[in-house]
């Protein structure tokens, strides 16, 4: 069922792009489509430990499967990580599909379509054995989140992503080559690194390939141009599911193919070798400097992205340090980026189709129109400040711990100031949209809108109690590059340092609410107006023309100490780059002059120089 | 191989080559440019011939007389490139007939949009 | 316990814990810092200025008020929560004092809010607020102070009061008067 | 085992009380301080038990709907969990289920939960105190996080209970010569966390009208007076436990009962020193403006965390 | 099946194109619908040639009764009948979206007849002299076609190809009297045969000859001067079936001469020295272009550069690449050639237009599964083989370059207004790209062709 599946995928996306005119009957097949992943993960389910009732794998689906493709072989095989990845992509991309059912309108066949061939190139890419599989379905995958981006009608979108998506795969490509240069093989399983500075050369350039698609900085200039003018949907899932590819990339190259040791030859940093140790300092400074951007952000599909850009930054430094510990909070922070990024920008979305608006400042009160969608963005970004009600604290806590084990002066000040800095963007989402003067008369989201962003929730409150069973399902991997798995039970997780019980704080949580209540409860309250507020007696009239919302320019004093330094800091990097070979590119034009008698000369001296060349010399 | 006696027509050939070549590089009047082709097309043509000659030979015409004759296939060669120049040029007139009949002149401007 | 005591409680705790909102009109703010500063320190007795309406018991309003102003100061004091309090401060909100011929001064302040008490004087001595916050500790301690409940059974009457005070064309009190017909 | 629970329970809802009579006890005790520097008689000692009462005791509470109600339910829940898992006197009731990490995340419950509910009341100037508030959060964590970071590296711990444990028999933090400097760092970052002044400029009232507060009465702002109180409490303990080894000077397997009541003495004394410290810089010194405090923290505090961190760095070799 | 003598692949078309002007008398109509008719017909014919030779080996076929070396000679080998099937299957395909103006009918069906025959002459003829001649007829009918536009532009782009295209044409001859000369023979085998016997300087005085001449038609860098300007000034379609029929020709005659003509390694070195060149200064030109024609263009020189790389590494890896280069290329750039027609915008909105340029774009930029992937994925594995990281570099740069100006044509696809093509550019742009897709999913039907293509090169065969 595994190769029907791909062919599943190319024959639902042309119909889906005959059912254009039909975009509800579109959406239908599509999601039916979708399921197969789904369908599949259930399938593989023993091979990370789960044990799930057989009822529920209606398909089989092979484990290992090879595919003559012309000049190439097609070579899959599901492994602990592909299966944690594909958890992730999986699970989310149906409920994205739901959510577009209603939310995209125009060529929407178009969009089915170009979402299920993303979906192909990541089920190849989280199956492939061998680099050429790998850097085919990447590649289709790549090109099919192009076509999203076309979809925008945005220059430096389009821009960015073509331009810097090039550069993932040029990268990736001389990567492999060297790789395949120093092993002789394609096959990720059989490659026997030698610890030369060429491969680590290949490494680093996969890595910085890999980097590209995770948007880890000074390399994340495509992601907010992409994120904030393509539709919301896409946007979730390619924040949420396959920017994750990139990350799942590096721990595939970085621990499956070469390994710790092979690192280790050029030296260690407390324990870390500093290719990872620079891995995670590029990390922990993504993670500063995408909190600070997205700080300063009014457009709430910007801020997210740069939110995502910072989150993701912690995924890197995890992966960066290697350690068990590390390598289980790296997983489980992209779970749960995956997750609460997904409701944010769908949430985002039901905002959007609700008012028509983008920009914060021209947001507000939404929380009591839009209750349902509020409270799943709140559990959202409760996840995303990693506030220990939800589960995203886990992860961090399990990054923090790892950073600590090491010893890491330097850079774990920096990932706890910013997740602190998170707190500042989540309360900008919180206030700008769904708190604060009420602005406009709309009614909840559609139901298909509402029902994918909480089925995304549950996963987050479910982790929340049981954050052991995310621990579960990454101990194989761990287990597989041949690391210790991280002690735990269902809800607690143990480590050298100190121990975390999700179940205590839950029940402590619970106590303390039921106390505040009763405090609460003691006394009768009356519900004013949203009008009746206390402005130095000012009674505020004619709402038409005066705005209390103080959304615009939020956090203004911090844009004049830090807007300076990071305001489009890495942009103008990749600016000047341009430039250069723009510059390259001028010298290169002036040759063509357009007058027959330089054209001419060009050919006589070309003439002259080879007879020079070879007959006197 | 090749006899001393030719080697005058490789210097006509090479001055020809040489004029034509120079008359292309220098000037920007169409006509002149083609004219120029013309001298090169013809310069070529001269060396062709002079390949298949032999002293003393005759045309290879087939009046038993098997001994000495220039070798024909040059010549057809010539006849050929002589006629596709020809060809060439005669397209080439048009062509500039054209441009003159949009622009009133015949001189390739320097200002234009079709370089860079 | 009976309600009653529980009531009586409550009013003992909060005579001590008075949280006033000071509308400072006129010059009689000026008498204000030395209360809460070091010479008469009304923090003694657990008082406290506050910046919101929402945070206080008490209205302090010290001087004249013009029709403008006592719009807002309505607006303030129906922001109030209840238990709540006021006092005018001067002669200004009794009869108007000096500007008692003003055309577009409120000459009672009683009309239009449910005043508490009035502190006589332009301008009261400290030692006279002193006297005056003692004395509304005292009534609240009795049960005395009931401005707010006032205020709540004859709304209607307050709110043509200040409807007439804001009035300033001929017809709205026209319109005020058939109303009051009615 | 239900014996155990109803202990248990007990014994934490006892813990959340004690936080918060002692956190009342603070507020009267902070305005009576301040009123003696001030030269002022000042109000009774137990000024905070009757704000409280009587605010509890308001005839009308005003709301601005369920999410503004969320605010005095998180910040009065999340504060008694943070203090929960704070060791306090040396009893750690909690503390061994988490860690430092924990606490610092459990103080951003009530933050958030208070930010919710004074965003919702939709009033400009509580939008503005609590982006001052959430500015400032950012500007003392700094330097607050390095050295913590700095101290869980070189007593290779994370739990607070296990560093605690650590600094008993006197051997505390700050009685080491480099988190001696850290204790001072971390106090100026203290008088962040408590509010007071220079670093006031969420609530300035005379600004902002008191910034996220505005819209509260009554029972709201009982609540959320309730989490002020408290959180002093629980950020002196921090401090207490980061660097005065908790106020554990008896160990309890030697000395029994006694050993609780000196330890808990101590820790009072300790916190209330700590308090006592912040109210001395609060009572006379105006306001920072935001930026000001921002580039206070992050440019001489921190500056001096990092040479606490490279300190550090050089002493430690694992 | 019967074996067409191949010969008719070039006759027909020739034929058939002098006798349009009767069918014009009769119709101006009925020229278009005789021309593609013509056309098909000998795409067919083409497919059945290809059949053959893929079966039975190289096909040879003597003409006008003389045996060689005096005789023409014409032997199909496995890269001619793949150029020749991508010609002339391509060569309707292009001409269908000229159907709907109504303007010069004639001269223009038959001038493309002629270049149609001509460049499928090149790759089949086994004769330098008579390769010599189709590559003027080629370059006659493309300078009629490209001046048909009749504007200045075209006028002006079509006098520089003449220019240039004499002077290359001259170069030709005199390496064709060069080894005239000295062989007395002009034809492949011949001269393959005996090369050796020429003196070193002759022999690489002729390689210098033929290099240059060649290397105007196949649009090596410093020859190229006229290919922007030509392409520019060119309409679209015309632009669009240069890129196919000529310059694949132009490609082949440089295979030609530098595998089985004169064979020598320097020579080897020197194309990969201009295809380097070749595909960084054309690359770098398109970055800053913006008239979109011109832009494309350029982007044609690149990839012609790479194409030349690939053919100069001298292995059969990396003539499979260059012969899925070269298949890439033709079918993408024609797309794109015929669906950049008044490219100001708008475009791209209609999804039967924007899907084949985003497929022709993408198989240029080399995302699988297009042929444009095959192809630098191959010449990557063998410049990796060989660890010859600078190419990879630059290859890499360049690929990034053309990710940037091509981001930015897609761009300028999607803003603006409204236009569109003509309902025949677009059929003919979706059969292109209907082409691409099924290369690119069945791969295999073209890689075991390049494959015996690179082997036959490799061994000195056609």
């Amino acid at each position: 069922m595994l190769m029907e599946t791909f062919y599943a995928f190319i024959i639902g996306s042309l119909v889906v792009l005959a059912l254009n005119r039909f975009p509800r009957i579109a959406a239908v097949v599509a999601i039916a489509v979708s399921l197969l992943p789904l369908f599949a993960l259930i399938y593989w389910a023993p091979l990370v430990g789960l044990t799930l009732p057989s009822y529920l794998s209606l398909l089989r689906f092979e484990t290992e499967i090879s595919y003559a493709l012309g000049p190439g072989t097609i070579l899959l095989q599901i492994t602990p990580l592909g299966w944690f990845f594909l958890f992730l992509l999986a699970t989310t991309f149906p409920l994205v599909l739901l959510f577009a059912s209603s939310f995209v309108r125009d060529n929407a066949g178009g969009f089915y379509a170009s979402m299920l061939l993303t979906m192909l190139g990541s089920f190849g890419v989280l199956l492939a054995r061998d680099m050429l599989t790998f850097f085919i379905f990447w590649e289709i995958m790549s090109w099919s989140i192009l076509a999203l981006v076309l979809r925008g009608h945005d220059r430096r979108a389009i821009v960015s992503y073509l331009a810097f998506g090039s550069l993932s795969a040029m990268l990736l490509l001389f990567g492999f080559m060297i790789l395949y240069y120093k092993t002789g093989t394609f096959l990720f399983g059989e490659m026997a690194l030698e610890a030369t500075p060429l491969t680590l050369a290949g490494i680093s350039m996969i890595v910085a390939g890999f980097a590209v698609k995770g948007a880890l900085m000074p390399l994340h200039v495509w992601a907010p141009h992409v994120y904030s003018r393509s539709e919301e949907p896409f946007v979730a899932f390619l924040s949420g599911g396959l920017s994750k590819l990139g990350y799942f990339g590096m721990i595939l190259f970085m621990y499956g193919v070469a390994t710790v040791p092979f690192f280790a030859t050029w030296g260690t940093f407390r324990g870390v070798p500093y290719f990872g140790y620079a891995l995670a300092v590029i990390g922990a400074f993504t993670a500063f400097a995408g909190t600070v951007l997205a700080i300063m952000q009014d457009d709430l599909r910007k801020l997210l992205a740069y939110s995502s850009i910072g989150q993701l930054g912690y995924v890197a430094i995890g992966i960066g340090i290697g350690t068990p510990l590390a390598l289980t909070g790296a997983l489980f922070q992209a779970l749960n980026h995956t997750f609460f990024k997904a409701v944010l920008f769908l949430a985002a979305g039901a905002v959007y189709y609700r008012t028509g608006r983008w920009k914060i400042s021209e947001l507000g009160g939404l929380g009591y129109k839009m209750p349902f969608t509020f409270l799943a963005a709140l559990f959202a970004i409760f996840a995303l400040a990693s506030i220990p009600i939800t589960s995203g604290f886990a992860a961090k806590w399990l990054l923090y711990e790892a950073a600590i084990e090491q010893g890491f002066l330097f850079v774990t000040p920096i990932m706890l100031i910013a997740g602190v800095g998170a707190f500042l963007y989540a309360y900008k989402i919180l206030y700008g949209v769904f708190l604060g003067e009420p602005r406009h008369d709309v009614r909840e989201a559609p139901l298909s809108q509402l029902v994918a962003m909480w089925i995304l929730v549950l996963p987050l409150v479910v982790f929340l109690v049981f954050p052991g069973w995310v621990l579960d399902i990454t101990s194989p991997i761990l287990q597989e590059y041949g690391m210790q798995p991280v002690a735990h039970t269902p809800y607690v997780i143990t480590t050298n340092l100190a121990a975390y019980n999700t179940i205590a704080v839950i029940l402590a949580l619970i106590g303390t609410l039921f106390l505040a209540l009763i405090l609460y409860k003691w006394k009768p309250q009356k519900v004013v107006p949203h009008e009746d507020n206390y402005l130095a007696g000012e009674p505020p009239e004619n709402y038409e023309y005066i705005s209390m919302h103080a959304a615009s320019n939020y956090y203004e004093p911090f844009e004049d100490v830090f807007g300076g330094i990071f305001r489009k800091g890495a942009e103008r990097g990749w600016e000047i780059v341009l430039a250069g070979a723009e510059f390259l590119s001028n010298g290169a034009r002036r040759i063509y002059t357009g007058l027959t008698e330089d054209y001419s000369i060009y050919i006589l001296l070309f003439f002259l120089v080879l007879v020079g060349w070879w007959l006197l010399w | 191989m090749i006899p001393e006696l030719l080697q005058p027509v490789f210097v006509i050939s090479a001055a020809l080559l040489s004029i034509g070549l120079y008359g292309v590089m220098s000037k920007r009047n169409m006509l002149k440019i083609i004219i120029s082709l013309g001298l090169v097309d013809t310069g070529v043509n001269v060396l062709i011939v002079a390949m298949g000659y032999l002293p003393g030979g005759t045309a290879p015409i087939e009046n038993g007389n098997y001994a000495l004759y220039v070798d024909p296939v040059p010549q057809a060669l010539v006849l050929t490139a002589i006629v596709i120049g020809v060809s060439v040029m005669a397209l080439a007139l048009a062509v500039a007939m054209g441009y003159y009949r949009k622009t009133g002149t015949l001189e390739l401007d320097k200002e234009g949009v079709m370089k860079w | 316990m009976r309600n009653e005591d529980w009531k009586k409680i409550s009013r003992l705790v909060s005579k001590r814990s008075l949280w006033m909102v000071h509308f400072c009109t006129g010059c009689g703010a000026m008498e204000m810092p030395p209360v809460m500063t070091s010479r008469y320190d009304m923090e003694r007795f657990g008082m406290h200025a506050m910046a919101t309406p929402r945070q206080a018991d008490i209205l302090l309003i010290t001087g004249y008020l013009a029709v403008k102003t006592l719009k807002r100061v309505v607006q303030v004091y129906e922001q109030m929560q209840d238990p709540k309090y006021v006092i005018g401060f001067g002669s200004c909100t009794i009869n108007g004092g000096m500007y008692w011929d003003s055309y577009n001064t409120i000459k009672d302040l009683s009309k239009y809010i449910p005043v508490d008490l009035y502190i006589a004087g332009c301008m009261p001595r400290p030692e006279a607020i002193m006297d005056a916050f003692l004395k509304l500790m005292d009534m609240i301690d009795k049960g005395e102070a009931i401005g707010w409940k006032k205020y709540r059974k004859y709304y209607d009457q307050y709110k043509r009061n200040q409807r007439m005070a804001f009035a300033y064309r001929l017809d709205e009190v026209k319109e005020i008067k058939e109303d009051d017909a009615k | 085992m239900v014996i155990e629970i109803i202990e248990k329970i007990l014994l934490l809802s006892g813990m959340v009380a004690l936080g918060f009579i002692i956190g009342m006890f603070f507020n009267g005790f902070a305005r009576k301080v301040t009123a003696r520097i001030h030269n002022r008689v000042g109000p009774p000692i137990y000024q905070g038990y009757l704000d409280v009462f009587k605010l509890f005791a308001k005839k009308t509470n005003i709301s601005h709907g369920w999410i503004f109600d969320l605010a005095a339910l998180f910040s009065v829940a999340g504060i008694a969990l943070a203090f929960l898992f704070l060791p306090v006197a040396g009893i750690s009731l909690l503390s061994t289920e988490g860690d430092l990490f924990l606490i610092l995340y459990l103080l951003a419950i009530p933050a958030l939960g208070f930010a919710l509910g004074a965003g919702a009341s939709g009033n400009p100037n509580a939008a503005v105190g609590i982006m001052r508030a959430l500015m400032l959060m950012l500007a003392y964590e700094l330097p607050l996080v390095m050295v913590i970071v700095a101290m869980m590296v070189h007593y290779n711990t994370t739990s607070l209970a296990t560093l605690v444990q650590m600094q008993s028999n006197f051997k505390w933090a700050l009685f080491v010569p480099q988190f001696f400097i850290g204790a001072i760092i971390v106090d100026m970052a203290l008088q962040g966390m408590l509010m007071e002044k220079p670093f006031d400029i969420a609530i300035a009232p005379h600004e902002i009208a008191s910034g996220p507060m505005v819209e509260f009465g009554g029972k709201h702002l009982g609540a959320l007076m309730l989490y002020k109180m408290m959180a002093i409490v629980v950020e002196t303990t921090l401090f207490v436990d980061l660097f005065l080894g908790g106020g554990v000077v008896l160990s309890v397997e030697q000395y029994g009962w006694i050993a609780y009541l000196v330890n808990f003495l101590v820790w009072f004394a300790l916190i209330t020193f700590v308090f006592f410290l912040a109210l001395l810089i609060n009572a006379v010194f105006p306001r920072f403006r935001i930026e000001q405090a921002l580039k206070f923290y992050w440019k001489y505090d921190a500056l001096a965390a990092l040479l606490l961190l490279i300190w550090v760095y050089a002493g430690v070799s694992i | 099946m019967v074996a067409l003598p191949p010969v008719l692949l070039i006759a027909l078309p020739l034929l058939f194109a002098f006798l349009a002007p009767l069918v014009g008398m009769v119709s101006r109509r009925m020229v278009k619908l005789y021309t593609l008719l013509v056309l098909i017909l000998n795409a067919l014919l083409s497919i059945l040639l290809f059949i053959n030779v893929m079966a039975n080996g190289v096909v040879y076929e003597q003409l006008s009764g003389f045996y060689p070396p005096v005789g023409i000679l014409l032997s199909v080998g496995y890269l001619g009948a793949i150029l020749a099937v991508l010609i002339n299957v391509l060569s309707p395909v292009v001409y269908l979206s000229y159907f709907g103006e109504a303007e010069n009918s004639v001269k223009f069906s038959m001038l493309y007849m002629l270049v149609t025959a001509s460049s499928t002459g090149i790759v089949i003829t086994g004769d330098l002299f008579n390769m010599f001649v189709f590559f003027e007829i080629t370059a006659v009918g493309s300078y009629g076609l490209v001046a048909s536009l009749r504007t200045k532009e075209a006028f002006e782009g079509s006098f520089k190809y003449i220019v240039l295209g004499s002077i290359g044409s001259a170069f030709i001859l005199m390496g064709i009297a060069t080894i005239y000369g000295y062989l007395k023979t002009l034809n492949f085998y011949d001269i393959a045969l005996r090369i050796d016997t020429m003196p070193e300087t002759a022999r690489l005085m002729s390689f210098i000859f033929l290099i240059v001449g060649i290397g105007v038609e196949a649009e090596i860098f410093p020859l190229n001067g006229w290919v922007p300007d030509a392409y520019q000034g060119a309409s679209n379609r015309v632009a669009s079936f240069l890129s196919v029929g000529p310059s694949k020709a132009g490609i082949y005659a440089i295979a030609r001469l530098i595998f089985t003509l004169i064979p020598i390694m320097s020579g080897f070195e020197l194309s990969l020295l201009l295809g380097i060149f070749t595909l960084v200064v054309g690359e770098l030109a398109a970055l800053r272009q913006r008239d979109v024609k011109r832009m494309l263009a350029y982007s044609s020189i690149g990839q012609m550069g790479l194409i030349l790389i690939a053919l100069s590494l001298h292995s059969e890896t990396a003539l499979v690449a260059a012969v899925f280069l070269m298949v890439g290329h033709a079918l993408a750039k024609s797309i794109l050639f015929i669906g950049s027609r008044d490219y100001s915008g708008g475009l791209l909105r209609n999804p039967l237009i924007a899907g084949p340029l985003f497929l022709g774009v993408l198989s240029i930029v080399g995302m699988p599964p297009f042929p444009g992937f095959w192809g630098k994925w191959y010449l990557m594995v063998d410049l990796a083989s060989r660890g010859a990281w600078t190419i990879i570099l630059l290859i890499v740069f360049t690929a990034i370059v053309e990710g940037v100006y091509y981001s930015r044509y897609l761009f300028r696809g999607l803003n603006g207004e409204i236009r569109t093509l003509t309902k025949s550019e677009i059929a003919s742009i979706i059969i292109l790209a209907s082409i691409l897709i099924l290369i690119g999913l069945f791969p295999q039907y073209l890689y075991d062709p390049a494959v015996m293509a690179a082997r036959s090169l490799l061994g000195g065969g056609p």
